[in-house]
């Protein structure tokens, strides 16, 4: 719920700025089509297409996977939506719309990739001889040992919030901004760590430690955020320098991009950590009677 | 007689009556003061902190009664501005830190573990220790008061008039130290109640039958554990800006004057539902028993309880909605402190259904109950009001917010209190409460709560500030003001009418039986009160409502043994039976390491060698506490 | 609504009861989770539409100290600036921008008819947009506790029409008119010599302290040591000659004078217009 | 009330061990709370740098040997550490006597080149606000060291004395190994922001 004031207030502080932008720069929004996002994305939607078409062929009861196509789909328009799309645009010229494609690929789009586990689908959409090495690739122990020290509980978490913290250090912020090579890699980070971090929360661990998990990725998440509202001075010049173009000035850019950090996304993950521990609850003396 | 490898006697040799003489021997405190200063028993230590934490609610009242003597009329003189500011200081610091945290708390102390159904809190020698520091920084801050030096610079301490520069001579150390004192007391007892939540439950007691009552405790505890760090570390800044001169509160230097806010909210709107969430979990509890149904909602309840507590920190900023932050930001913090609602009115909702559902028993308790509903109601939609930045600009630091969080803070948690404790004093004393005077007390209270906080809306919205010693005569306040200090006499007969019964209950009451008002939860399934053992066998849990589930006989669990203080460790979420544990025997040492403690903290005040010098008798005495005596509880 | 509730329950079928309680509940969730929804929207355009400073014609300098208000008005065009204390005047129907500035602890500036409060907060400045519609004295007081004499530190905002106002500008910013008469001249002399002048500023004269208010104009407001009694020459009296019972503890010595050396500058300091 | 044994738990073991134990659950939840203080400090340094026209405040960046060579000693004390944990649960006296021994040493020596810390931020605390937070983390973080090293001291006596010998007192060894582990990991984040965030 109060995602969805948060969503609507944005709305409307959004609003003016849109308007206003369009006339005093003569230009438009538009979306972008960077090879270099549109070619992986591409991939994934393509590969996951033929293999949900070839296992549908081979198994007939798509009943299961309908959830899972749902949810994959769902995360990939986002993750177009948040890279592709004029919000991409936006966040080049506005820290908040910034704020907002990244909270997209982290706390949006991962999850719901996680929660559709592609994997399988995605390796049935490789042709034949590419599926077998892949499989062979994931069976090796070092990329078995690899992939679950990865997505352990504690250290996915650390592994995520140290990406966050890191590229949030004014200096190398500015630079993703200023060189698309870095911006891209900045997308990466993100996005592979959030991948980790959901997989091993939703996929890996008991709920309970899930929970503690999200809940503490939300803390130190609104701690950056609020660091940001709260400064009383521009930290990322680089980023903030066109604000004024779009009726903000710097400093209110960065605050409400801080905003973003801290309230609506610490919800998305305060809502999460609270459907885990109600999960944790709910069967922990059905849990009884299995053990016992 | 059956003896297992690890050679002690066990329950299961052993015939009811020897068992019990047996467990009594080896549970029971010495007699006599020794035995009174060294006593770990949980069901003692609690009582003595609730009975504190009282003595400390009725001189915080004196002190109000104080206040409304002096604004009774306009320029009254009865008071003057040094020892007015002083008083009001005392009254939030005391209400807050030395009665309504700990107050809690001790409820916790003594019922939780019998809750649970288990024999001892986790830690007790932990809990003694909290007890001693907690009375030793009340004493420093009465004495203070006393003394003419009391805190006089408001509950929360505001640089830069705490700091070195305009808060003179030792005043706002001694709040500053007071702090330190009931934090640390308050952080072990919050260690000891998530402990033994989640290592101390009867077996079967899986996570989905906790009690609510211990649920609320535990993500109280959660609380503070994660918010009293902040205060701990704000006054220990206050401390270092005004000994030995640091800068982090000076701007001339670096330093932020609104730092000390963001950490003393961060701690104190928390704090609020460090207060609150144990009465819901009360409220729930009386509920229940005189509807004879379970709460309506059991998860809703419990999710309920830990959503309040997440927002908890997303709402600090709301207190400094004037304080010049940016304006962009004030619609998100708006929106969460409004969103708190949803979850209080969650609980309201399940609570009504589950009056609504069931035949209420109109006992004192539950009457309690139904005023905390009415005034909580109040108190929220205040709340909801204040949380608007356009509206709480006008009544900000106004008595529209005294009388707001009064319906907060007094509706939400000393009704349901008042109720608990007439609901459990015949587990606490064995004896009944007075039902008549019981009746009054609730009537008395709730008029004159009444009349004296809803007439402070109007004082606010006419624009009487807050914490003014005085006003003038031409100002429309004056008539107001007569009246409500007229009616905080009506309270305070309720309050002295209470304290009245539950003396002369506590003398000469009537006996209660083990489970008085056929409540459902394990408490109840001893003695009234119990043995210092708790129970003779841990009971096993099948049910969320264990006596009523099983009305003939209770399910327990043998095998313990009796020779020494053993209890059972389950496992976190399904309470699956783990391990038997010792539990640590009687202690003077506690008593040594909060003396020492105590030395340290007070002179520290004075001088910044004290934490040198005073750490080796803290180190000496609990090295002295941990090293083992080669007593049966020590071995494995 | 709890009353409502107090019914004889009545007896049907359990398990209907709780789906029909499962729907009441969620029912009564959701319409107080859409109440705040809109609630919180409404509270946000209200915000918006108070609005920030952007054009205002006119910035004046609130500085709060214990336990008064030093006020700043900038030199424009003709005038020259000058400061006066606890009295603040703007012409009806302008906007006026406050800046909020504190010397010592944090108070808080707050005229309840014309805006909401803010903090004047050591080391920041603050800023508030003051619009008075009709003409009028509005009191204000401060609103943050900042020690022992925060019971008395009040400020009038007095809002006239813009030809009155130009002319206080005019006058408030000229130094202060000569002396005339005996008892005036006699009261300016013994201000000059007592400790007065140390902490003091007469625009013309020889005092310029500066850790009181500035007096060149005193007699020219309503009230004195920050809204606590009118200004005459009687109060002016009362006020030299024993500060602390009047207003216990705040910074204004008492400064020992015969009852003619009080007399006479309670005149002058009356004269001041 | 009546009471009807449905459970026997008499071939229960009469200690809890590791993550069953209660003291595991004690040491973790005052992990917690240091934890929070730590993190605490750390965000009252990065809100005053936010605050501050330049970082760091009126002085230059630290010197960076003793810091470095003392979080590299702590990281290298966990190794350690780590078997000292594990001898614990294998409750081997004669190895954890010695790991102890080690332990207590591999403590002391950090205590020494914290001295050198302190004056290596070229700045005293009474200076500025920079000054201030500086020296409240260091000793913040320094006194967790030295109570860790006089735990270690008295644990170490004791598994010399006669008290030794028992799972409780390996239990002990390990939440004080546990502990240790925190003291390091918690001074990464606080080494981080002390000596490289002025340089950036």
């Amino acid at each position: 719920m109060p995602t969805l004031i948060c969503a609507l207030t944005m709305g409307m502080m959004a609003w003016p700025a849109l308007a206003h932008g369009d006339d005093a720069h003569g230009l438009e929004p538009a979306w972008t089509f960077d090879p270099w996002i549109v070619v992986p994305l591409g991939t994934l939607a393509v590969l996951y297409c033929l293999g949900a078409a070839r296992l549908a062929r081979r198994t007939r009861r798509p009943g299961g996977t309908h959830r899972r196509i749902c949810l994959y789909s769902a995360g990939i328009l986002t993750l177009a939506g948040a890279l592709l799309s004029p919000l991409h645009w936006l966040g080049e010229h506005l820290f908040t719309f910034h704020m907002i494609e990244h909270e997209i690929v982290m706390a949006v789009s991962a999850p719901l990739i996680v929660l559709a586990r592609p994997i399988g689908i995605l390796l049935w959409g490789l042709p034949a001889r590419a599926r077998m090495a892949a499989g062979m690739l994931m069976r090796a122990p070092l990329m078995r040992e690899l992939w679950d020290r990865g997505t352990s509980a504690t250290s996915a978490t650390i592994l995520h919030g140290v990406a966050i913290w890191a590229w949030h250090v004014p200096i190398v912020f500015d630079a993703a901004v200023t060189n698309p090579a870095v911006h891209r890699f900045q997308h990466l980070t993100f996005f592979a760590t959030a991948i980790l971090f959901w997989w091993a929360l939703v996929w890996r661990s008991d709920y309970g430690p899930a929970a503690w998990h999200l809940f503490f990725t939300m803390i130190h998440t609104s701690v950056l955020g609020a660091l940001m509202a709260l400064a009383p001075r521009v930290l990322y010049v680089a980023q903030t320098q066109a604000a004024m173009a779009w009726g903000l000035t710097p400093l209110e850019d960065q605050q409400l991009a801080g905003m973003i950090m801290w309230v609506p996304a610490g919800t998305i993950y305060a809502g999460a950590a609270l459907t885990m521990l109600a999960l944790w609850i709910r069967g922990s003396s059905e849990r009884k009677a299995q053990n016992v | 007689m059956i003896r297992s490898k690890d050679d002690g006697l066990r329950d299961t040799a052993l015939s009811d009556k020897e068992l019990n003489r047996a467990l009594a021997s080896t549970w029971s405190a010495q007699p006599g003061l020794w035995g009174a200063l060294s006593t770990v028993d949980h069901k003692v230590i609690g009582r003595r902190y609730i009975a504190t934490a009282f003595v400390f609610l009725a001189l915080g009242g004196v002190l109000s009664l104080l206040m409304r003597l002096q604004l009774s009329q306009p320029e009254a003189r009865f008071i003057g501005p040094d020892r007015y500011n002083q008083i009001f200081t005392m009254h939030g610091s005391n209400m807050m830190f030395l009665f309504a945290v700990p107050v809690m708390q001790a409820m916790a102390v003594y019922l939780v573990p019998l809750m649970v159904g288990t024999r001892n809190i986790a830690f007790p020698r932990l809990n003694a220790f909290s007890y001693w520091i907690y009375v030793a920084g009340g004493l420093l801050l009465w004495t203070a008061f006393i003394v003419d030096t009391g805190p006089d610079v408001g509950w929360f301490a505001y640089v830069p008039l705490s700091g070195p520069q305009y808060g003179v001579g030792k005043r706002a150390d001694i709040w500053a130290q007071m702090i330190t004192f009931t934090e640390v007391s308050a952080l072990a007892i919050a260690v000891e109640i998530v402990v033994t939540v989640f290592k101390q439950r009867g077996p079967g007691m899986s996570l989905d039958r906790i009690p609510l009552f211990v649920w609320s405790m535990l993500v109280t505890s959660f609380l503070i554990i994660l918010a009293m760090p902040a205060i701990m570390i704000a006054s220990t800044s206050l401390i270092l800006d005004r000994l030995v001169g640091t800068h982090f509160f000076n701007p001339a230097e670096g330093g932020d004057v609104l730092l000390w806010q963001h950490l003393f909210w961060f701690f104190g709107h928390p704090e609020v539902y460090i207060i609150f969430l144990p009465a819901v979990g009360m409220v729930s509890t009386i509920v229940a028993t005189f509807t004879r149904r379970p709460v309506f909602g059991y998860l809703a309840m419990v999710m309920a309880l830990v959503a309040t507590g997440v927002l908890a920190f997303g709402l600090w900023v709301h207190h400094m909605f004037v304080a010049g932050l940016p304006r962009l930001g004030e619609s998100f913090f708006t929106a969460s402190s409004m969103a708190i609602a949803v979850p209080a009115g969650l609980q309201i909702f399940c609570w009504l259904a589950t009056i609504w559902a069931g035949k209420p028993i109109f006992k004192t308790p539950f009457l309690f109950v139904i005023g905390f509903i009415v005034i909580f109601v109040i108190g929220g939609l205040t709340g909801v009001m204040v949380a608007s930045v356009p509206f709480d600009t006008q009544v900000h630091d106004t008595y529209f917010v005294v009388a707001h969080f009064h319906y907060v803070l007094v509706g939400g948690a000393v009704f349901p209190l008042l109720g608990a404790i007439y609901y459990w004093f015949p587990k606490l004393t064995g004896k009944m409460m007075s039902e008549t005077l019981g009746r009054w007390v609730f009537g008395l209270i709730f008029v004159g709560f009444n009349l004296t906080f809803f007439p402070m809306h109007i004082l606010g919205l006419q624009g009487m500030p807050r914490r003014i010693y005085t006003y003038q005569p031409e100002m429309p306040w004056a008539g107001l003001n007569m009246f409500i200090s007229l009616s905080a006499i009506v309270l305070a007969a309720g309050f002295l009418l209470f304290f009245v019964d539950a003396i002369r209950s506590a003398r000469s009451g009537a006996v209660a039986s083990a489970n008085p008002w056929g409540a459902s939860t394990l408490e109840w399934a001893t003695a009234s009160p119990p043995q210092p053992y708790n129970f003779a066998r841990p009971p096993v849990v099948g049910s969320r409502e264990p006596l009523w589930a099983e009305a003939t006989a209770l399910p327990v669990a043998a095998g313990l043994r009796v020779d020494r203080r053993e209890l059972l460790i389950t496992g976190v979420v399904e309470g699956i039976p783990e391990a038997r544990e010792s539990s640590v025997g009687n202690s003077i040492w506690p008593l040594w390491a909060a003396l020492a403690t105590t030395l340290t903290l007070v002179w520290s005040i004075f001088s910044p060698w004290a934490v040198v010098w005073g750490s080796i008798p803290v180190a000496v005495s609990l090295i002295g506490w941990f090293w083992p005596k080669g007593v049966l509880e020590d071995e494995s | 609504l709890a009353g409502a509730l107090w019914r004889k329950p009545q007896e049907d079928d359990a398990e209907i009861r709780q789906r029909r309680l499962t729907v009441v509940v969620t029912a009564a969730v959701a319409a107080t989770a859409i109440l705040i929804a809109g609630m919180t929207v409404a509270s946000f355009y209200t915000t918006r539409s108070i609005g920030l400073p952007e054009r205002a014609s006119i910035t004046i300098t609130v500085r709060a100290q214990q336990w008064w208000w030093q006020v700043f008005y900038a030199s424009s065009g003709q005038t020259s600036g000058f400061q006066t204390a606890n009295e603040i005047h703007t012409p009806v129907g302008q906007d006026v921008h406050v800046r909020l500035e504190s010397a010592d602890v944090i108070h808080s500036f707050w005229i309840p008819s014309l805006a909401g409060k803010q903090d004047l907060v050591p080391g920041r400045s603050n800023s508030l947009l003051l619009r008075a519609e009709k003409p009028g004295v509005y009191r204000g007081q401060c609103a943050e506790f900042c020690g022992l004499q925060h019971s008395h530190m009040a400020v009038m905002v007095i809002a006239e029409a813009p030809a009155d106002y130009a002319r206080w500008i005019a006058s408030q910013s000229a130094d202060a008119i000569p002396t005339t008469g005996a008892d005036v001249a006699a009261g300016r002399a013994a201000f000059l010599a007592k400790p007065c002048a140390a902490c003091h500023t007469i625009r013309g004269t020889a005092a310029n302290g500066t850790t009181g208010p500035d007096l060149t104009h005193v007699g020219s407001r309503q009230t004195i040591a920050a809204g606590l009694v009118e200004t005459t020459r009687g109060s002016m009296a009362a006020w030299i000659a024993d500060p602390q019972t009047l207003k216990p503890g705040n910074n204004m010595p008492m400064v020992p004078l015969t009852s003619i050396e009080l007399q006479d500058i309670s005149a002058y300091m009356e004269s001041l217009k | 009330m009546k009471e009807n044994i449905v459970l026997d738990l008499t071939e229960l073991p009469a200690h809890a061990l590791g993550t069953a134990s209660p003291s595991w659950w004690g040491t973790l939840a005052f992990m917690l709370i240091e934890g929070t203080g730590f993190a605490l400090s750390i965000v009252i340094y990065l809100y005053l740098m936010s605050l501050a026209p330049r970082w760091p405040l009126g002085t230059l960046p630290p010197d960076l040997f003793a810091g470095s060579a003392l979080t590299a000693l702590l990281l290298a004390s966990l190794v350690p550490n780590i078997l000292v944990a594990r001898w614990a649960r294998e409750q081997d006296l004669r190895k954890v006597r010695l790991g102890l021994v080690v332990m207590a040493v591999l403590g002391i020596v950090p205590l020494i080149l914290r001295g050198f810390e302190f004056p290596a931020m070229h700045i005293k605390w009474d200076q500025n606000a920079y000054g201030s937070i500086v020296w409240v983390m260091l000793g913040l973080h320094t006194t967790h060291i030295l109570t860790d090293v006089i735990e270690t001291l008295v644990l170490a006596c004791l598994m010399f004395s006669r008290h030794g010998d028992t799972p409780r007192r390996f239990g002990d060894v390990g939440d004080n190994a546990m502990y240790w582990n925190f003291v390091v990991a918690t001074w990464l984040p606080m080494y981080a922001c002390l000596y490289w965030i002025p340089r950036l």
